[in-house]
């Protein structure tokens, strides 16, 4: 249908959907994360989730603690090495479809940690990540930003034909290999399948 | 412990169905952790259990190792300092605090009187804001879940824009600098806060009053984590936890940094050094918080904030050591810097009152259900960015 | 108490053990006693113990790495140079062995002072890395003993519980070791200089 | 009795109920996207870079010191220096970045550039809507992405540009008038 005849029935209270819009809309709106705290941006979602920012009125009110309950995996905080396989092992128990923010610098890239012997270098390298949230540690409001860009990202997604959501497609696979710990670092380092390192072309 | 435990009498059947049918022979291992609701963050007990009863519990540690230390001694002296926000995070200005408190030993700079009053009114804001989060967190523990923590991050919050209002962020303030204070408070600042020290007495009745009757709560935690006062001391326990069990040992009177020797104030103590003991404290300490904010806003000097000698970049300290160490709400947060005349540190330790203060953190769970180890972890006060650094 | 009366006390006390005072060339500079290793237990005890010390309080225990160095003086010495005795400055070098250091912080609560800083020194960096733990005195230096072990390879003899604290079991390193090099890791430039468009124009 | 205490604690929480339809002060959620609250004025999130004047390019005050690439404590400011020089505003040639890199998924905001700074080129950004999916392009700010006009610090931080920008206008007027007695004995010779 087109968007003018849509918008010109809606104003005379005739709404119309697909299906595809409709079950978007019902997944966008009720994503429960994962009650999953690492360091310091865990206490700033904790602040979203609290009375003056109060996430729920996003439908994220319930925190799951249990990955098998949960849609949404925020990594809110430093992974570090002995910590990582954790990580991916719960993304791994999570149900299709799942969806990863890493929240702040250490998330995403190891932060001002990242010269440290035991701090990862970001999760990317273990588990694909939807919405990167700069900032250390990002304010509630960017918390609700990313928040609302996943919304959006969900809310776009397709349901059929090649362009069709990640966890719709059978080849991409639902559960990364988990990484172990060896004698001076995790093994491997990085899965080559998830990460994109930067390159630069001269 | 564990020996006279396994000779105690015991009914058929009490030994429950998960250690199998054997009466009172199987032991079940069980890790809490690293992901768990009520560890306070990445942090691991594995606890043997003898049906209900807790038989042996040991921490691991490690799942937040960031190796702050290390970076430390990479990085200028300066540049340890936003660092220092994220030890604690929950309490970025009293890190702050110690870490210029031990450079200043280091280096014989004197912050100037308005700048110490400064660091006082931030650092008892930060207590009471660190207390009324943990008496939040410990309460959803028992079980109390949202209303006790919505209502301690109300007040949070409201801590959180003083902090934004005058060091332009809510958590990792990056505030104190070496011989004083980055920058003045803004006007209106003095106003503002004086309105929460006025307002928080109510709040304080408030959150008292919401459970502090209650039987629940009072059953959960009388008499539950018991801690007597020598092994408190032996084993290192500082801050309220040492306080609860009777101890009377508060820096802020004890080394009288600062200038806490010019408010007056109470160190309440605890007698039996349990769970209530503790979560009595935190309540009381507010108030004498608050009662240390109404006197040095009130007698707040004018002046300058800074050491005229201190100076931002490269800065070299005589070759040295020193250990400098304040009353962090959590405990005695100590730094130990050694200095070989460069501009890094040769050696930067932190001593964390989270992870020393979990040193007994077996003794008191032993021959308690799994509930009350939960209760007696949150009653501890760990911020895990502390106990790993 | 003085560093130097406490030293001659422990030395009085405990047959055979040596005390060393070292200095401190900080601002309030205090020294440090660094006690013998195979005395140090004894040491500790008789420090807690002390009437007019009574150091029940062991706040911090740090591990110190010291890498072996080489120090130049400049020495005035006398030489005969073209027959005339002259001055001359001739710098001497000296080797000081690497060795590991665990440094305790000990305070009283009874007494309200503090602070005595002990240090017991191992003799090498590679393979005599034992002095004895101190965990027995105070309980406080538990977790922080088990730390050092972890950190910095000191083992602790007579530690009841010694393994590793923060990193996992089967990390062979001890990474706040100064000569510490971590394992080379495939994450791309570390510096990004001028990569942005760039990547976006690569696709 | 029993039940008094959970009693007393519900009365509290009653009390807050209620008391929200009456006090305003009890009614702490900002609806976020719609409402905003008004940001403090030191609020800082990410450091960019001003210019003065209308040139993006030209008119970046930064002389490529080097100062907050070696101060900054994560390491994320990269900064390429260019071969020739250019004058600044009181004249005197300097060089220019030929590439300014901030990696923003390594900064942690805490402002220790800004202090550095010497020539007041960089100060903290207050903008915070910064998610994104593509974790190289959106979190690497390159000299364009960070340029901002002196008009927009002085929007975000009122007091502190106006006072930057007088001991700026001072320095200007000391560079002239030490560039004028300059001139006249070389005239007089």
């Amino acid at each position: 249908m087109e968007q003018d005849l849509k918008a010109e029935l809606q104003k005379h209270g005739v709404f119309t959907t697909t299906f595809e819009e409709l079950y978007n809309w019902g997944r966008k709106n009720s994503v429960w994360p994962l009650t999953f705290g690492l360091a310091c941006c865990a206490i700033e979602m904790i602040a979203t989730t609290m009375a003056r920012y109060d996430l729920a009125r996003f439908g994220a009110e319930v925190f799951r603690a249990s990955p098998r309950q949960a849609d949404l995996i925020i990594v809110s905080g430093t992974v570090t090495k002995k910590m990582a396989p954790q990580v991916v092992r719960l993304y791994n128990q999570m149900p299709e479809p799942k969806y990863v923010i890493a929240m702040g610098a250490c998330a995403i890239s190891g932060g001002p940690f990242r010269d440290g012997y035991n701090v990862l270098k970001g999760i990317d390298r273990y588990i694909p990540v939807d919405v990167h949230i700069p900032g250390c540690p990002p304010r509630p409001e960017a918390l609700i930003d990313a928040f609302m860009a996943l919304q959006r990202k969900i809310a776009g997604q397709q349901l059929t034909g090649g362009a069709r959501a990640r966890h719709l497609k059978p080849e991409t696979p639902s559960e990364y290999p988990v990484p172990e710990h060896g004698e001076h670092g995790l093994e491997p380092t990085l899965n080559a399948e998830v990460w994109n390192p930067l390159r630069v072309i001269q | 412990m564990i020996s006279s435990l396994k000779e105690m009498p015991r009914e058929a059947g009490e030994t429950g169905g998960m250690a199998g049918s054997g009466a009172g022979s199987q032991l079940l291992e069980v890790a809490m952790g690293p992901h768990h609701p009520s560890t306070h963050g990445v942090f691991r007990m594995d606890v043997q259990l003898e049906g209900e009863r807790v038989v042996r519990l040991k921490p691991v540690f490690g799942y937040l190792h960031r190796n702050h230390e290390q970076i430390a001694e990479k990085t200028s002296y300066l540049g340890s300092m936003p660092y220092t926000d994220r030890l604690d995070y929950l309490c970025s200005m009293s890190n702050n605090w110690a870490y210029a408190l031990t450079v200043e030993k280091l280096t014989g700079l004197q912050p100037p009187e308005r700048a110490e009053y400064i660091r006082v009114i931030m650092a008892e804001l930060t207590r009471v804001q660190n207390h009324a989060g943990l008496i939040g967190f410990l309460l959803q523990d028992m079980g109390a879940s949202g209303t006790p923590l919505m209502y301690a991050f109300r007040e949070r919050e409201k801590i959180l824009d003083l902090f934004e209002w005058v060091s332009g962020a809510r958590m990792m303030c990056n505030y104190m600098r070496f011989g004083g204070v980055r920058v003045d408070l803004p006007e209106g600042w003095v106003e503002g806060a004086l309105a929460f020290v006025e307002r928080a007495p109510r709040f304080l009745d408030e959150y008292e009053g919401l459970l502090r009757n209650s039987e629940i709560v009072m059953a959960r935690t009388q008499g539950v984590g018991l801690l007597p006062a020598e092994l408190a001391v032996n084993a290192g326990v500082t801050g309220p936890m040492l306080r609860a069990s009777g101890v009377n040992y508060d820096l802020r009177k004890v080394d009288r940094y600062g200038v806490y020797d010019r408010f007056s104030f109470r160190v309440p103590l605890g007698e039996k050094g349990d769970v209530y003991d503790r979560y009595m404290m935190r309540l009381l300490e507010m108030r004498e918080s608050v009662s240390i904010l109404a006197q040095a806003l009130r007698d707040l000097p004018g002046g300058p904030i800074l050491d005229p000698k201190s100076k931002l970049r490269g800065l070299r300290p005589k070759a040295g050591e020193v250990y400098g160490r304040i009353e962090a709400p959590k405990g005695e947060l100590g730094f130990y810097l050694i200095s070989d005349g460069s501009t890094n540190p040769y050696r930067y330790r932190v001593r964390p009152p989270s992870l020393i203060n979990l040193t007994v953190l077996e003794d008191m769970c032993l021959d308690r259900s799994v509930a009350d180890v939960v209760v007696i972890l949150g009653s501890v006060d760990i911020v895990l960015g502390e106990v790993d650094r | 108490m003085t560093p130097e009366q406490i030293r001659s006390e422990i030395e009085a006390a405990i047959p055979g053990c040596s005390v060393e005072v070292a200095p401190n060339g900080a601002v309030p500079g205090q020294a440090s006693l660094a006690v013998d290793r195979l005395h140090a237990l004894e040491a500790a005890w008789f420090l807690r113990r002390h009437p007019g010390l009574l150091l029940d309080f062991c706040s911090n225990v740090a591990g110190v790495d010291w890498l072996d160095r080489e120090i130049s003086e400049k020495v005035k010495v006398r030489k005969l140079v073209d027959g005339v005795e002259q001055e001359a400055e001739e710098t001497r070098k000296s080797k000081i062995p690497g060795r590991l250091e665990a440094v305790y912080h000990l305070f009283s609560i009874e007494k309200k002072q503090g602070p005595v800083i002990l240090r017991v020194r191992t003799e090498n960096r590679s393979d005599r890395v034992e002095i004895p733990s101190l965990t027995p005195v105070w309980r406080s230096a538990e977790f922080q003993e088990r730390e050092i072990f972890d950190l910095y390879g000191i083992v602790f003899t007579g530690h009841p519980d010694l393994r590793r604290l923060l990193m996992w079991e089967g990390f062979t390193d001890h990474p706040m070791r100064k000569d510490y090099v971590p394992p080379p890791e495939d994450d791309g430039p570390q510096d990004p200089r001028g990569a942005v468009g760039k990547e976006a124009a690569a696709g | 009795m029993l039940g008094e205490g959970i009693v007393r604690g519900l009365a509290e929480t009653a009390r807050n109920f209620f008391g929200s339809f009456a006090e305003k002060e009890r009614l702490t959620t900002v609806q976020f996207p719609e409402e905003r609250r008004v940001p403090f004025e030191a609020a800082r999130n990410f450091p960019f870079l001003v210019y003065d004047g209308d040139g993006k390019e030209s008119g970046l005050r930064c002389v490529a010191c080097l100062i907050c690439e070696k101060e900054c404590p994560p390491r994320c400011i990269h900064i390429d220096k260019s071969k020739d020089k250019k004058p600044d505003f009181v004249g005197k040639a300097q060089f220019y970045p030929a590439a300014f890199t901030i990696d923003v998924s390594v900064c942690m905001s805490c402002q220790i550039c800004v202090e550095v700074c010497p020539f007041e080129a960089i100060k903290m950004d207050t903008a915070f809507e910064l998610s994104t999916d593509d974790r190289f392009a959106g979190l690497l700010w390159g000299k364009d992405r960070l340029a901002k006009s002196n008009e927009h610090y002085h929007a975000i931080h009122p007091t502190e540009a106006a006072e930057v920008d007088e001991r700026r206008g001072q320095e200007k007027a000391a560079a002239e008038a030490k560039a004028k007695p300059a001139a006249q004995p070389a005239e007089a010779r």
